[in-house]
């Protein structure tokens, strides 16, 4: 027993969660794209990773690929959904992680089907005990992780996010200002969609073992969850959105072992996630976290301008 | 090589199914604007009601049906109440309405996980079965297919002749100008959500009838039917009808096109996606318009 | 705002006090860690498997029942922790973790299915923790570098594949459909029979696999239907099984033999009297027996519907022995530590009479297959039964 | 010489034709008006002119280039700045990012360059703000500079969306009415801006109800009804036009032209 | 005592105000006209009073009955008819539908029969496609399916938005023919309407707006002959 252990455990879930979720706030947050199809990248990404790495290739090199193979497939799904009604999108986009998991589940030779496949971890070769390989991946996935948030952060206070954030509010605005909407869309779900496919293979290279049952839909619908309850288009808000489900997650396992309850708390847990989320969006539909604005420097002209006048 | 007669039976039943489950979807989505992820939990619930009726042999199934109608359609309807319509409302974006709605099955799923627990269970009713040439068909497959075209015959009279029905269309057709012609909007929807959602109780009784019963039931069967209701062109009961038939022969079809490529039969899912990303790209408005 | 901010910060304040308050073990705690031998089951309760897991831990929970009213291991009770993978094997690794880590319980019945045990078995090889797996039947997993702390008591599909398709030979089935569900266990057994079988001389007219959970097999049906084979290899589990053979008899295949294998053994077949008609009409099966003369299973079938009043169903069996085995091993080793509980179980394991049948583990914690049984299903008095025709002894 | 041609464009939407066979030309440097009654088209043909409604015939050339076809982002490229009748902005923007977001030749709009290039697109983004202060100076929306543009009055959204497409650096601009819904006083002040930089050669093509404004400033005036050019000529000659108050009241045998 | 008034009417969309302090009245059996250039906010006023705008402040009478923010709906209950300037007939219903849904409040199943031959006799055009889908009707046909859409709720009071706009000249005095026939049946008539000449040339009373506001009222015929007509309604000012 050692709860440290578990402790770094949560501790790597809430940042390859935290990714997930900061990868549907470029696409949602900040683009205002509805992708309902997260866990297809994600799991792309960690079959990527899963394939690679079996030919013995670097854990680094894998894992870049994995972003790179994921946002491929963002660049492949973002041609339909631009011609796309929101709704429609969410369907689409659902539909092809259903798709993409039929696909590897029923094609064996690609990697092993039903039977799923074993990963090396990326500390496969040092002599680590438990302990020290979990803090290893805690410490890889939340060093990947500030470098996407700060990466996020100072695309999304540029030029670029407010383009962005521009075709969130109204697309066609943005095109008569002469930035091609149909460009950007493209870029954002790719981006999104290989920040999914690293935190795939971020997640492969930990559990060390994937198959197809890992990637229902049910991972796109938490990261909804985290994105929503955390507050969209704030990359705070994504990230502690996480922390407070995974965190929800564990504990509410935990807890059930010193209270007697005359109800099946998983069950509760998932009901409860429910309405916390319906009340959110009745009451509080920003989230925890409001959006902030861009911060490019500008900003700091206007006080110049308005204290000279 | 394949039995063409059978695999037609096999593809109306599927159809039947996807009609009646598609039905309350098509005129909510064409009321209401927003595709509700929830509908698969008005399914799985009144397969669970029917189960108050059909656990026994000597159950009435037909008493199950109307039960199944009544409280799948009340959930329905106040879940509407409830949720959407403050949503709505409060001019809720499309995306946080679909999150809501898969919120909101998140609530009943794990709701009906707790009241009837995961274990699958099965209505205790022998069906007959009828030879009819080398076409084998059974009872239930009979009451199904004739639900179906008898509920699609009367919606058919519903929507045309009777003054409800004709709001509804009206509705569709033109939310604000039905508002001052002096329909009142709220009630006529309210029905909708509980008239459709009671067709998908009854669907899910036939569903749990055929298979078994458990709390994933609806969501299993949801992605086919929204592909039904999107092809058919949202709102248009007519298209549905096309749009069902076309699914229920390409799956079943499929299944032997795929066995015969030497494919896993579990494509026929894709199948149903595949046909409707087509549909989007092409036709975004449906088959039916 | 002020207020919402707040009530979440109690919530996860409250949590927190949570987990953290379980990891302070307290000398008392310790005190009483020494008084019980803490087992951890971690199955599948929802998801796709959800509805056999229940089950089984239902079986779990008999089988520790027992276990402290006979006084226990080492003459400590014995407290069991209960957790659910939701049929997904990174929950599943969740789960363990947990249990191990949290919970401080080093012996385990979890690996549920063979994804959810590749999931978890370098974790417990890493942190010397023994884990029992019920159901979890690939070959695959033979011989994986992980196996030391690792057992089944489901024998590797390896073996029945081979029984069925003895059984198919035997019956004089020449022309072959093998149909099966589309999961490890299904997709194992289905090529391990398919190779015995063409090996044995007879023809495979179709590999079909089918969806667990798509519930509408009437086209795979009438595929077979129209291949007119002799035989029907199928594997599944209660689950699907009793749609398939609903929906079989619907199509009047009950004409061709079905060889059935321990998936579809048990009374969740005869949920629906459709299947239960179909399986007397036309499946035969096979599953890991005992010799003549065991009553384990019955006794652990008179056991279950006592506690539960139903019927165990597919790898309830299993999962009992499993637990029973645990508690033998540590008896005899004298300890619950995980690495002398393992060296006992090597040496308990060997010819157990298990409600599942006879147990041997290979050295790899593998279940060899030894003896099976060949069932049927007949109708007596009418009530639908399983009943033993033959044994086969697989070398 | 006529900057912008406009040759023919037609449209009809289901059935209704809303553009017929409408020609004109703006000539460089100047400010053309284009009245005409509800529904007469103006704002269709303003659309088709920026690319964002397909034309069924006719040819819009800009400078000499054909332009017909392009998409609107395209159209900006050429020189183009265009300004909505009803304001679409970025409502959860700040009124000072919903001008940097016209802003022409950006660097840090792209990509690569938002990440790598940073102190480049800093520097200019200091210019920009500046250039845009001065515009909502003119606009009177400095103190709100950093608020949300949801939170600006009808009024003052549309100052906003036309300052967007003054902030825009373009050769020509496209406005459709300007001084609705904006006070007399301010109305005037937006003209005499455009009335610069008409003086420093930039060209207008203005949709205006404010015919009393409009007369003031315009060089040159098209009259539209039922979808095609039913007038044209300096301000003078149209308004004293007896066709010019009976197409405004609904009066004319125009109408015949009408579906 | 007038059958409907509105007094002080400040309405818009969102936050913008468009219509600022209008009042109207209108006496039983008047045909009542608001005129105005583009944007001066006539159809927004007509939709205040209707529910279908932002109502700042104002107050909406009918017969002295406060009517202020009621439901669209309960409008046509009340005894409100309304016929919007586009989208005004339900595309995928038929002809004969959309004049059912014209009585949807009403449950006298005779009166609605007889009041449909009646719109049928009165509108012959539209007796020869009963059958047919709206959608597939000319402007003017569905201009007249409109206005004999909101006559089956028999309002006393019938709101019309530029039912001349779009309409060939022939279809146009069709229209207003029949308008006027119905005027003469004792309906009242609100009426909205780009075509200043035309429109008070029939009314009894006409209201001018610009920018928002009444910058004119009086009898019809005599708006018509003021001199300052035309500055004001150009909006032209001092100027020219």
């Amino acid at each position: 027993m050692d709860l440290m252990i578990y402790v770094l455990d949560t501790l790597v879930f809430m940042g390859i969660f935290a990714l997930l979720s900061l990868s549907l706030n470029v696409e949602y947050g900040f683009t205002g794209l509805g992708n309902f199809g997260k866990v297809a990248f994600f799991m792309a990404g960690a079959y990527t990773y899963a394939i690679t790495s079996s030919f013995g290739w670097p854990f680094y090199l894998c894992l870049i690929l994995a972003g790179l193979v994921a946002s491929v497939l963002g660049a492949l799904v973002s041609l339909p959904a631009l011609r796309l009604r929101e709704d429609y999108l969410a369907i689409v986009t659902l539909s092809f992680g259903e798709i993409l998991r039929i696909f590897v589940k029923a094609e064996q030779w690609l990697a092993g089907g039903v039977w799923g496949i074993a990963v090396p971890s990326a500390f496969a070769n040092m002599d680590f005990t438990p302990r020290m390989q979990t803090w290893a991946s805690v410490v890889l996935v939340w060093v990947i992780l500030i470098a996407v948030f700060v990466f996020l952060y100072l695309l999304m206070n540029s030029p670029y996010g407010r383009v962005l954030r521009g075709i969130r509010e109204d697309d066609v605005a943005v095109q008569v200002l002469g930035k091609s909407y149909v460009l950007y869309k493209v870029q954002a779900l790719m981006v999104g969609s290989a920040i999914a496919g690293v935190a795939g293979g971020l997640f492969a290279q930990y559990i060390r073992f994937i198959d197809p049952y890992m990637f229902l839909p049910l991972v796109t619908f938490t990261v909804w969850v985290m994105l929503i309850l955390g507050g969209p288009a704030n990359p705070w808000g994504a990230v502690v959105g996480a922390v407070i489900v995974e965190f929800f997650n564990r504990g509410s396992r935990i807890l059930k072992d010193h209270l007697a309850l005359p109800f099946d708390p998983h069950n509760v847990q998932y009901a409860l996630f429910g309405l916390l989320i319906i009340f959110l969006l009745l009451y509080r539909p920003h989230g925890l976290f409001r959006e902030k604005p861009l911060k490019t420097g500008a900003e700091a002209e206007v006080a110049k301008w308005q204290s000279s006048s | 090589m394949f039995d063409i007669g059978q695999i037609l039976v096999n593809s109306v039943v599927t159809s039947s199914l996807y009609l009646l489950a598609g039905t309350g979807l098509t005129l909510t989505y064409g009321l209401s604007r927003f595709p509700n992820f929830a509908y698969a939990e008005f399914i799985t619930l009144g397969a669970f009601c029917g189960l108050f009726f059909l656990a026994k042999p000597d159950g009435v199934f037909f008493l199950a049906l109307i039960v199944a109608f009544l409280v799948a359609g009340f959930v329905s309807a106040s879940s509407y109440t409830l949720v959407f319509r403050p949503l709505v409302e409060r001019k809720t974006s499309l995306i946080h309405l679909m999150v809501a709605s898969i919120a909101l099955g998140y609530v009943l799923r794990h709701s009906m996980g707790e009241s009837w627990g995961w274990s699958a269970q099965a209505y205790q009713i022998m069906w007959p079965v009828y030879n009819i040439g080398n076409v084998r068909i059974t009872g239930l497959w009979i009451i199904l297919i004739a639900t179906a075209v008898l509920t699609a015959v009367a919606l058919h009279f519903f929507l045309t002749r009777t003054r409800a029905g004709k709001a509804i269309r009206a509705i569709a057709s033109n939310p604000d100008l039905a508002s001052v012609t002096g329909i009142n909007r709220q009630k006529v929807v309210l029905l909708t959500w509980f008239f459709g959602a009671g067709l998908a109780g009854v669907a899910g009784v036939f569903r749990a009838a055929d298979t078994r019963l458990f709390p994933m039931l609806g969501w299993d069967i949801l992605l086919p039917i929204f592909a039904v209701t999107i092809l058919g062109g949202i709102g248009s009961f007519y298209g549905l009808i096309i749009a069902a038939l076309l699914l229920g022969l390409a799956e079943n079809f499929g299944v032997v096109l795929l066995s015969g490529l030497g494919l896993s039969t579990e494509y026929r899912m894709a199948i149903a996606f595949l046909i409707l990303i087509g549909v989007l790209i092409i036709r975004p408005k449906g088959l039916a318009r | 705002m002020g207020k919402k901010v707040l009530a979440l910060i109690t919530v996860l304040t409250f949590f927190a006090t949570a987990l953290v308050g379980c990891g302070q073990q307290t000398p008392a705690d310790k005190q009483e860690q020494e008084e019980v031998v803490k087992i951890g089951s971690a199955l599948s309760m929802s998801g796709l498997l959800g509805p056999m897991g229940v089950k089984m831990t239902d079986a779990v929970k008999l089988a520790v029942e027992e276990i402290n009213a006979a006084g226990g291991i080492n003459g400590k009770q014995v407290e069991l922790f209960i957790e659910d993978d939701a049929t997904d094997p990174a929950q599943c690794l969740n789960a363990v973790k947990k249990l191990v880590e949290v919970n401080g319980v080093q012996l385990l019945i979890t690996g549920m299915s063979s994804g959810a045990a590749s999931a978890i078995g370098p974790y417990l090889s890493e942190r010397g923790v023994l884990a029992i797996s019920p159901s979890a039947t690939s070959p695959a997993l033979t011989g994986q570098p992980w196996r030391d702390y690792f057992f089944r008591t489901a024998p590797s599909d390896e073996y029945q594949g081979k029984v069925m398709a003895q059984l198919a030979l035997d019956r004089g089935l020449k022309r072959i459909v093998v149909f099966t569900m589309d999961n490890v266990y299904g997709v194992s057994l289905g090529q391990v029979a398919e190779a015995a079988l063409k090996e044995g001389g007879a023809e495979i007219l179709a590999f079909i696999k089918y969806d667990p959970a798509k519930m509408d097999y009437r086209t795979e049906l009438t595929q077979i239907k129209s291949l007119n084979p002799d035989g029907v290899i199928h594997v599944g589990y209660n689950d699907d099984g009793v749609v398939v053979y609903q929906q079989a008899l619907d199509l009047g295949l009950d004409t061709i033999q079905w060889i059935g294998c321990d998936g579809v053994y048990g009374t969740g077949l005869f949920k629906t009297e459709a299947s239960a008609t179909f399986m007397a009409n036309a499946v035969i099966g096979t599953r890991p027996g005992a010799p003549e003369g065991e009553d384990a299973y019955e006794n652990f079938v008179a056991a279950f519907r006592a506690k539960y009043n139903e019927d165990p169903e597919v790898f309830c069996d299993t999962v009992y022995d499993a637990v029973k085995l645990i508690a033998l091993a540590a008896n005899h080793a004298g300890s619950e530590d995980p690495a002398k509980v393992r060296d006992a179980l090597l040496e308990v394991g060997q010819n157990y009479q298990g409600a599942s049948g006879t147990i041997t583990f290979d050295e790899g914690g593998d279940r060899l297959g030894g003896i099976y049984e060949i069932w049927e299903v007949v109708k007596e008095d009418g009530e639908f039964k399983f009943k033993r025709v033959d044994m086969i002894t697989l070398n | 010489m006529a900057i912008l041609v406009v040759n023919g464009i037609s449209k009809s939407f289901g059935g209704l034709q809303v553009l017929n066979q409408a020609s004109l030309e703006v000539a460089e440097g100047t400010i053309t008006g284009l009245v005409g009654p509800n529904g007469s088209g103006k704002t269709t043909l303003l659309h088709t002119i920026f690319g964002l409604i397909k034309p069924d015939a006719g040819t819009v050339s800009f400078r000499n280039q054909l332009i017909t076809g392009l998409k609107p982002h395209q159209i900006y490229e050429v020189g183009l700045a265009f300004s909505f009748q009803l304001p679409r902005l970025f409502f959860q923007l700040t009124v000072l990012d919903n001008l940097l977001l016209a802003a022409r030749n950006h660097i840090g709009t792209s990509f690569a360059s938002a990440l790598f290039l940073r102190r480049r697109w800093r520097r200019q983004e200091t210019e920009l703000a500046q250039k845009a202060m001065q515009i909502l100076e003119l606009l009177g929306l400095v103190h709100l500079a950093l608020h949300p543009a949801g939170e600006l009055s009808g009024g003052q959204r549309k100052l906003l969306e036309i300052g967007r497409a003054l902030m825009a650096d373009p050769v020509m601009i496209l406005l459709d009415e300007p001084a609705a819904g904006v006070n007399p006083v301010l109305g005037r002040r937006i003209y005499q801006k455009l009335y610069t930089l008409r003086e420093q050669g930039l060209s207008f093509l203005i949709i205006e109800h404010k015919l009393d404004i409009l007369l003031d400033f315009a060089d040159y005036i098209y009259m539209m009804d039922a979808g095609r050019v039913v007038l044209s000529g300096t301000p003078k000659e149209v308004i004293e036009n007896p066709v010019f108050y009976a197409t405004y009241v609904g009066e004319t045998q125009n109408a015949a032209f009408r579906s | 005592m007038p059958l409907f008034e509105a007094k002080n009417i400040c309405a818009g969309y969102g936050d913008v105000m468009i219509v600022n302090d209008v009042s109207l009245s209108v006496s039983n059996g008047d045909l009542v006209a608001i005129v105005g250039p583009n944007g001066s906010g006539k159809s927004t006023l007509l939709k205040s009073l209707l529910g279908l705008a932002h109502l700042f402040s104002g107050q909406v009478l009918y017969r002295e009955r406060d009517i202020t923010r009621i439901a669209p709906w309960q409008a046509v209950e009340v005894g409100l008819g309304y016929v919007p300037q586009v989208n005004n007939v339900f595309t995928n219903l038929t002809v004969n539908e959309n004049l059912e849904m014209g009585a949807y409040h009403r449950h006298d199943k005779a009166g609605i029969r007889s009041d449909l031959e009646e719109m049928y006799q009165r509108f012959p055009e539209l007796a020869a496609r009963k059958k047919a889908r709206a959608e597939t009707l000319s402007g003017g046909e569905r201009q007249l399916l409109a206005i004999a859409r909101a006559m089956m709720a028999r309002p006393r009071l019938l709101l019309l938005d530029e039912p001349l706009a779009f309409l060939s000249p022939k279809a146009s005095e069709v229209v207003l023919n029949r308008l006027l026939q119905i005027q003469a049946e004792g309906t009242s008539l609100l009426l909205v309407e780009q075509n200043t000449i035309k429109a008070l040339q029939n009314a009894s009373y006409g209201y001018i707006l610009n920018e928002g506001r009444c910058v004119m009222e009086g009898k019809g015929p005599q708006l018509l002959a003021d001199g300052s007509l035309r500055e004001r309604f150009l909006g032209l000012g001092k100027e020219v």
